[in-house]
């Protein structure tokens, strides 16, 4: 009894936090640097808690009142940890970025908190409704975020966006869970990987078509190809610390889920394994393909997002429902969440007021004026990259070597290639960087404490969790 | 202390690079720091060297598991060959922070790293450790090449790089098949390069990788076709920079051959080392010749490393004792000889600013020494008996008409090929009328004079003298090749045993 | 009787789909995903019949509600834009490109 | 009898340590304040001094050693042994290399000598001395090599002299090209070499790659196998030997100083490749076909070099197609299987153009530079020694009876004649002729009539001491030579024949009285047509001839020089322009760089499909979709 309640005290922590934080938005006393540090304590608190439970077995809390709706396993720990640790650096560099800035009220950390929450209910989810409304906490919060800056056209056009296409594909997920509950009797997944032993997969159309547009909907949220295109307009249009959260938690979240889901049956996973097969080849390829077309940096951040959604999407194409642990896909978000928020921790407060820096040549020769953030910028870019001793190359091996595990030789051929394709992009920023005269002073980016802290932090990060064995 | 002398070899300088990006040290300090450590590293590399017993299998191992589920452990350990690449680091990196004194801090910062990443390739005796060393020795030449380089640096800094990391990413797919079958031959994990020796790989997959293997060692070496990133990133290299990656750098690649290749994927290595054998031989043939036709001399010498490298690789490809030993030999000789002639023309392009061999001539009538130097080395390089490029290269053709006659006779005109662009260089820069830019050149300094004697000494001596170097190298080449000949060996013992089963139910009836 | 339900469901579904790829009104675009929803719960309701249980029931009620949390928020987002561009149609925003 | 020595290894290192010495001494002080001369010149000359000695005690060493076991060794180290190869650092003295370095060390001793005076004033001293030492080292190598391929560390050596040499006035380019050309051509002939070595080793080295080890194990020896190496061995030699092909080094060769001509591309270097195929006897011997071989290539050599002889007008370009031709005698000696008779021919002929050479330096040397016999004339008065000791030199070249040449070349022509090689012996006739004619020619018209250029004949003056010294040494070795292996028919004994029997596999044909009259006679009558027609021609002093026809041909060299430019060099040039400028670009580097474009353009493209417009997004979701169920539909059946 008290072992659930700790189990789900992170859940609590962030949830209550997030509704003492609009709570206190009412009170004009609370500076927004106040508000920042205490999302940050309340992610902070969260994230060890949630560190300390990690240990143990799978388990379902509050069995009789939530009827088997959450189940909490290593996995759902672990992919907790990364959405918790996510909102943390979040918060840290949202505290220098919106010094820089104005358009920030308290809400705003209350939101991170809220959407925080839908993300770890979303990890734990083992039941499609539940699935629904947690994707739901965590989409509306996250919308609000993209359009956090009302004066903004850029912002306004990516909520739009995201919004229209992202309810769009809430429509699909709805109507899949209708189609799954018509084909099954039940949403739970406990369920419905019983129905599809008894009865198998395929045999039943209304299933197939329901997990069909459930699939469609989780390729959509980790933008799979081909539904990609929203990413590269949205993450251009949110605010910096927002587009690494989205980049992150969001996929983390989602990709625990997709994961979940997928493994309820062997049959059912191996029914999608073709379709994931060439999706993941796609993916890659024309994530490449955008990227390397790209001159503003969040932009080519979004499409080098694509691009590791085909890696995981690898991973899932290799993860194995019986003895499924999920530690490979779980390692390789880690280590890319790492990059990620550690390289828009930097454009936090690198990027100028009102994000003036958005191209790779706005950053030409900050190695000379700023060498710190620059090398912290080199070494998240090369962990994307996968080149050792980061953690995004012990990542990558993990990857392909599950991959050639599993038989799929073919794929991890096609990992290869596309991050032979990659390097280009990411060398680019490191070149324009390092091997450039610079064009200006970077002095306003000089007194900022959180977000380099953010940065530094991350850096060390990226070099611990390579030295962090897993079991494949 | 002593049985982790290889870590130390390895994570001093790569500790002291690192510290010194860190700190806001002067460029004083870090020259100064550069060639303590690196002067460390060859105070150490000597003692190996006397404490190395002539054997075949690694020495000085060291071993620490680092991620037990799939058997990857940090493990070091040198033979006979490795040895002497990691040797030829240790003696030559420290000349570097003798003889150029205006770099700053990151320049001698990423020597530092890049000499701890090489010893580390050369020691790993685990594949992804090797990996690791192998992208990380990248780096510093990225650093290097793209702040440091010449005027159009940034297109060949992107070349080398791209190019290099394809091949290194190749070479991680071949890796990770290598430790996935033997997962599935013997039920657990390993990557250790002497337990991969036993696994028996064979289909279309094991060719697939095989070339994952060779593409990323052809890139590196380089070998013909893929050496056109060589002359850009030489010629727009610092000098320094130029030196490690064709006297270190590009061996290393040639050494992970005979340590990845050759013992694991026998069977393939049997079938195509005609074709990399021709390979490295029109290399050779095509890097020499279009040598002769270079207006910049160190775009001269760059191709005539790569028509060099084509020899050495050959050696290897030739898979018999000989050729293999010579191989290893060449490998140092072409380090002393090849690396000096680039430090060579390094102060000379500090000197007369520019890089035109037409801009020079007559500097040998102001500056004796250097011309003598400059002559040793560029006879060694050209393979004079007496000086230490004749052994390797006379051993390589041996063992190539062994091998095949033609590519015996093609890899001998590398006697002729490099003596027509070297005289040709030498005759326009040291002999006939001297130019304005030459004029007046100054010889080398009593500092540059002396930190080159030892080496040309070196070259002298291993021309005169190979022995003690041979048979510190022969039994390891003995035990490579045993090893690629035992998955030969198995390969037919299963046939005659099929054979012999066959004859024996026959005789029963 | 279970099939006309979920016909219906269908063609509202897809009614829905063609409304968001045709109309350029950002009205008539999250009008059309409304659509889309409440042919699942249309769906949700029939099958929960078929099924007899109430879980179905629940589900459509759920879905309402976030359906209408995303109404609201959908709203405040069309204030917007029409305050940046005086104009609700969706081609009219595309600063972000390429 | 004690075979293992120690002394035989201080033979090379003497003048290598002089070199040494020497050259540091010069890189030391050349751009300060240089050191006497005097100094250098002692130094330069102990070395081959002490050789010298040292040779003359191994002579005497072996001579009083009985005739079958006449050898002596010296192992230093080991030098590189891997596998079945083992190479040691080992020296071998045995009759026929002890006659090489009897007179190798004397002649480079003389030499060393007279250069003193000769290069006496040149800013570059110290460096020629350290070059001629480091050269005897490496020739002395050769020498005593007691296994292939420490014979190929000296045989190399030389050719890196020679190349030092002839580009020793550096800043003149056509110097230092004749120099690139001479260690261009003999690479080519090194790399005939070391293939030879290979496949001898893959055949019979395994027991030992040394020559005593070699034959005893020759007669394993495949034919096919044989005749590869035979024939891949006579390629080195011609490369350093000058024969057929690859014979167009050595007259640009004469670009160096000319004591270096007369050392190293007259008496010593050159003879190296006949020196070679003796050494390889126990091979050659045994495969007729690459005897036949090696003789014709020598004796077409000596015909084509006697033609370009007797048309030149430099006196140097004269001696050095004369030795071309003397060489392509040697080798038709050595290819009719008379090994002793060609090693004979090396050593009188290491005299008496050793002479001719440092004669004609000593008239170059009063002509101050003058190289053309047209601008000389009438220098007989003037130079009187150096008149007399050439025209020795000159009757010993030209084959006249008693002088050395007559001899040795006799003994070569009656070989052919006697083992029925016909037709070399017709040729070789011939161009005795030939020879004589040209050789006359020269002296005739530097020596006796009138002088062409009185300016510089008033000018011109008898050389110093120290260089006709040697001069008139040579002239005794020039005049006394021949009698060492006097043949029966002249109640000789032919000593140095027996001399060097234990060393060489030889059968010495036993021809009738008769033949023996004839190839003399022939020889003689040859040597009187020749002299009397250069006599009518140039006797009384002639103008400078205007070539017409073949004259102007041969003058020409028959343009194998431009043929060679033509069809080697500069396609050779070619091919690499043609690779730097255009294949290396685009076929090479092509690919490359066209993925990388390719790749590029492509994403420009790619960026059309991110159109901004949400309605579009929506509608690849909805296209992808459509396809996605497509798929299943099919899947589902």
């Amino acid at each position: 009894m008290t072992n659930d309640f700790m189990l789900l005290m992170p859940l609590i922590i962030t949830g209550v936090g997030a509704i003492a934080l609009m709570l206190i938005a009412a009170y004009d006393k609370v500076t927004i640097e106040q508000a920042s540090m205490a999302s940050m304590g309340v992610f902070g608190l969260a994230f060890l808690v949630q560190l300390s439970n990690t240990i143990g077995t799978a388990v379902v809390p509050y069995d009789t009142v939530f009827n088997g709706m959450l189940v909490i396993s290593n996995f759902t720990k672990v992919a907790g940890l990364i959405i918790l640790a996510c909102g943390f650096f979040t918060s840290m560099s949202a505290h220098s970025y919106f010094k820089q800035n104005n358009f920030c009220t308290t809400e705003f950390y209350s939101l991170v908190a809220f959407s925080a929450c839908g993300m770890l209910l979303l990890t734990m989810s083992q039941e499609l409704i539940s699935v629904f409304i947690s994707l739901e906490i965590m989409s509306l919060a996250i919308y609000i975020l993209v359009g956090y800056d009302r004066q903004n056209k850029r912002a306004a056009e990516a909520v739009m966006k995201y919004l229209m296409l992202g309810a769009f594909a809430g429509a699909f997920l709805t109507m899949g869970t209708a189609l799954v509950y018509g084909g099954v009797g039940s949403t739970k997944f406990a369920l419905i990987g019983q129905a599809v032993a008894a009865n198998g997969f395929f045999t039943n159309p209304a299933l197939v078509c329901g997990a069909f547009f459930i699939l469609v909907a989780f390729l959509f949220k980790v933008a799979a190809f081909p539904f990609h295109a929203w990413v590269i307009d949205v993450y251009d249009g949110a605010a910096a610390p927002v587009t690494g959260y989205m980049a992150t938690g969001l996929k983390t979240a989602v990709f625990a889920v997709f994961a979940n889901f997928l493994v309820v049956d062997e049959t059912m996973r191996a029914g999608w394994v073709n379709y994931l097969f060439y999706l993941s080849i796609l993916t890659m390829f024309v994530g490449n393909l955008i990227a390397i077309g790209q001159t503003s940096l969040k932009r080519m951040l979004a499409a080098s997002g694509i691009v590791h959604t085909g890696y995981l999407l690898i991973a899932l194409v290799a993860v194995s429902s019986e003895h499924f642990s999920g530690s490979v896909i779980l390692y390789y978000l880690g280590a890319y969440s790492v990059g990620t928020l550690g390289i828009f921790a930097a454009l936090s407060y690198l990027g100028g007021a009102n994000e003036k820096r958005q191209t790779f040549d706005d950053f030409k020769g900050l190695a000379r004026v700023r060498p710190y953030s620059a090398a912290a910028i080199a070494i998240f870019l090369l962990s994307m990259a996968g080149i050792p001793p980061t953690a995004g190359f012990m990542g990558k091996l993990y990857i392909i070597t599950s991959a050639i595990s599993a038989g799929q030789v073919a794929l991890a051929v096609f990992g290869i290639i596309s991050s032979i394709l990659s390097m280009w992009y990411y060398l680019r920023l490191i070149i324009n960087m390092y091997f450039h005269e610079a064009v200006e002073g970077f002095e306003d980016t000089a007194d900022f404490k959180f977000a380099p802290a953010c940065t530094f932090i991350l850096v060390v990060c990226v070099f611990a969790i390579s030295l962090y064995p897993i079991a494949v | 202390m002593f049985e982790h002398v290889l870590s130390v070899m390895i994570f001093l300088p790569i500790v002291a690079g690192l510290v010194l990006l860190l700190t806001p040290a002067g460029k004083g300090i870090a020259r100064l720091t550069g060639g303590v450590i690196s002067f460390a590293g060859l105070v150490l590399g000597i003692d190996i060297f006397f404490k190395f017993k002539n054997q075949g299998p690694l020495q000085f191992v060291e071993n620490i598991p680092m991620i037990p589920s799939l058997g990857i452990n940090y493990s070091l350990g040198i033979d006979g060959i490795s040895l002497f690449i990691l040797l030829a680091g240790a003696v030559l990196l420290p000349m570097v922070y003798l003889l150029f004194t205006t770099k700053s801090k990151g320049y001698y910062a990423n020597l530092l790293i890049v000499q701890g990443a090489m010893a580390g390739a050369v020691c790993a005796a685990d594949m992804i450790l090797f990996y690791v060393f192998w992208e990380v020795m990248l780096l510093p030449v990225f650093f290097m090449l793209g702040l440091w380089g010449g005027e159009s640096r940034i297109p060949a800094t992107i070349k080398i790089t791209i190019y290099t990391i394809a091949g290194s990413l190749l070479m991680l797919l071949g890796i990770i098949y290598t430790g996935v079958s033997y997962h599935a031959q013997f039920g657990e994990w390993s990557f250790n390069i002497v337990q991969m020796t036993q696994l028996q790989m064979a289909g279309p997959v094991a060719v697939l990788a095989f070339f994952g293997f060779m593409i990323a060692f052809a890139i590196k070496i380089p070998l013909f076709p893929f050496h056109t990133w060589l002359p850009d990133a030489y010629t727009e290299a610092p000098t320094a920079t130029t030196f490690v990656l064709s006297a270190i750098m590009a061996k290393i690649g040639v050494y992970a051959v005979i340590r990845l290749v050759v013992p694991i994927f026998d069977g393939e290595f049997a079938r195509y080392a005609l074709l990399l054998a021709y390979s490295g031989v029109i290399g050779m043939m095509y890097c020499g010749i279009t040598a002769i036709a270079q207006k910049d001399f160190k775009r001269m010498f760059a191709f005539s490393s790569a028509s060099h490298m084509g020899v050495i690789a050959l050696g290897v490809f030739c898979m018999n004792l000989q050729a293999l030993t010579g191989s290893v030999f060449q490998i140092v000789a072409h380090a002393t000889s090849t690396g000096v002639l680039f430090l060579f023309a390094g102060i000379l392009e500090d000197r007369v600013k520019t890089r035109k061999i037409a801009d020079l001539g007559g500097i040998a009538y102001t500056a004796p020494v250097f011309a003598l130097f400059f002559a040793i080395a560029m006879l060694a390089s050209v393979g004079l008996p007496g000086t230490s490029g004749f052994i390797g290269e006379f051993l390589i053709i041996l063992g190539a008409i062994k091998f095949n006659v033609l590519i015996g006779v093609l890899a001998g005109t590398t006697l002729i090929i490099g003596v027509c662009y070297m005289l040709w260089m030498f005759q326009r820069v040291f002999f006939e009328k001297t130019k304005p830019a030459s004029e007046g050149f100054k010889d080398l300094t009593l500092t540059e004079g002396l930190t080159f004697l030892p080496v040309i000494l070196l070259i002298i001596f291993m021309g005169l003298y190979p022995q003690p170097f041979l048979e510190k190298i022969e039994p390891a080449a003995q035990l490579h090749l045993a090893a690629a000949d035992a998955g030969k060996t198995i390969a037919l013992a299963d046939n005659t045993h099929a054979l012999v089963q066959g004859s024996t139910v026959e005789t029963q009836k | 009787m279970i099939q006309s339900y979920l016909t219906v469901s269908v063609i509202l579904f897809c009614l829905g789909i063609v409304g968001v790829i045709s109309r350029r009104n950002v009205f008539t675009v999250f009008m059309s995903i409304e659509l889309m929803l409440n042919a699942a719960n249309l769906s949700f309701v029939a099958l929960a019949r078929l099924h007899e249980s109430m879980d179905g029931h629940v589900l459509a009620l759920m879905v309402m509600a976030v359906a209408a949390a995303e109404a609201a928020l959908a709203l405040a987002v069309v204030i917007l834009l029409h305050k940046h561009k005086g104009k609700l149609d969706t081609n009219v925003f595309s600063l972000l490109k390429g | 009898m004690e075979h293992n020595v120690t002394f035989l290894g201080y033979i090379p290192i003497l003048p290598l340590i002089g070199a040494a010495v020497l050259g540091l001494l010069h890189v030391g002080t050349c751009t300060r304040k240089p050191i006497h001369e005097k100094i250098y010149g002692v130094f330069a000359c102990i070395g081959p001094l002490l050789s010298f000695v040292l040779a003359l005690r191994v002579f005497f060493t072996l001579k009083g050693m009985p005739e079958e076991a006449r050898y002596l060794t010296q192992e230093a180290f080991t030098w590189f042994q891997v596998g079945d190869l083992n190479i040691s650092m080992g020296f071998l003295a045995d009759p026929l290399s002890s006659l090489m370095l009897l007179f190798v060390t004397l002649i480079g001793s003389l030499i060393h000598i007279y250069s003193i005076g000769y290069m006496s004033g040149d800013k570059n001293f110290g460096k020629f001395f350290a070059y001629l030492n480091l050269f005897l080292g490496s020739m002395l190598v050769l020498v005593l090599g007691d296994s292939p391929v420490v014979m190929f560390v000296g045989w190399e050596g030389v050719g890196l002299c020679s190349y030092l040499l002839i580009s020793f006035y550096c800043e003149d380019t056509d110097n230092v090209l004749a120099g690139n050309k001479a260690f261009i051509v003999n690479r080519i002939g090194d790399l005939g070499f070391v293939l030879g070595m290979g496949f001898l080793f893959w055949a019979i080295g395994a027991q030992g790659f040394d020559f005593m080890s070699l034959k005893a194990n020759a007669h394993v020896l495949a034919p096919g196998v044989a005749l590869t190496v035979c024939l891949l061995l006579f390629v080195g030699a011609t490369g350093k030997s000058a024969q057929i092909p690859l014979y167009v080094w050595l007259p640009d060769a004469m670009a160096g100083p000319t004591p270096v001509s007369a050392l190293i591309h007259a008496a010593t270097m050159v003879t190296a490749g006949v020196y070679m195929v003796a050494r390889f006897s126990f091979i050659y011997a045994h495969v007729p076909l690459a005897g036949e071989i090696v003789a014709w290539v020598g004796i077409l050599t000596a015909l084509l070099a006697a033609i370009f002889g007797m048309f030149q007008d430099d006196i140097k370009k004269v001696l050095a197609y004369s030795t071309v031709s003397q060489l392509g005698y040697m080798f038709a000696g050595v290819g009719v299987a008379a090994y002793s008779a060609g090693i004979f021919h090396v050593f009188t002929h290491a005299f008496f153009k050793a002479l001719l050479f440092l004669g004609a330096g000593a008239v170059i040397y009063a002509m101050h530079h003058e190289q053309n016999i047209w601008k000389m004339g009438g220098l007989k008065k003037k130079m009187p020694k150096t008149y007399i000791t050439m025209l020795i030199g000159a009757l010993a070249l030209a084959g006249c009876p008693p002088f050395a040449g007559f001899f040795s070349k006799d003994e070569i022509l009656f070989s052919a004649l006697a083992t029925g090689h016909y037709g070399i012996w017709i040729v070789g006739v011939l161009v005795a002729g030939m020879t004589a004619y040209y050789t006359f020619r020269m002296i005739f018209v530097v020596f006796h009539g009138e002088p062409r250029d009185q300016e510089a004949y008033d000018h011109a003056h008898e050389a110093p001491a120290v260089m006709t010294v040697p001069l008139i040494i040579l002239a005794v070795g020039a005049l006394c030579a021949g009698f060492l292996n006097l043949p029966a028919i002249f109640g000789g004994h032919q000593q140095v024949s027996h001399w060097l029997a234990p060393s060489l596999t030889e059968h010495h044909p036993h021809a009738s009285l008769f033949v023996e009259i004839i190839a003399i006679g022939a020889s003689v009558l040859a040597f009187v047509i020749g002299i009397r027609a250069a006599y009518k021609r140039f006797g009384a002093g002639a103008e400078e001839p205007q070539f017409q026809g073949f004259a102007k041909f041969a003058y020409h060299k028959f343009y194998v020089d431009e043929l060679y430019d033509a069809v080697f060099v500069q396609p050779y040039k070619r091919i690499g322009d043609a690779i730097r400028k255009t294949i290396e670009p685009s076929v090479t580097d092509g690919p490359v760089t066209l993925a990388a474009k390719v790749y590029m353009i492509a994403g420009a493209a790619f960026k059309v499909f991110q159109v901004g417009y949400v309605r579009v997004y929506a509608l690849y979701m909805i296209i992808g979709l459509s396809v996605m169920s497509l798929l299943l539909s099919q899947s589902l059946n």
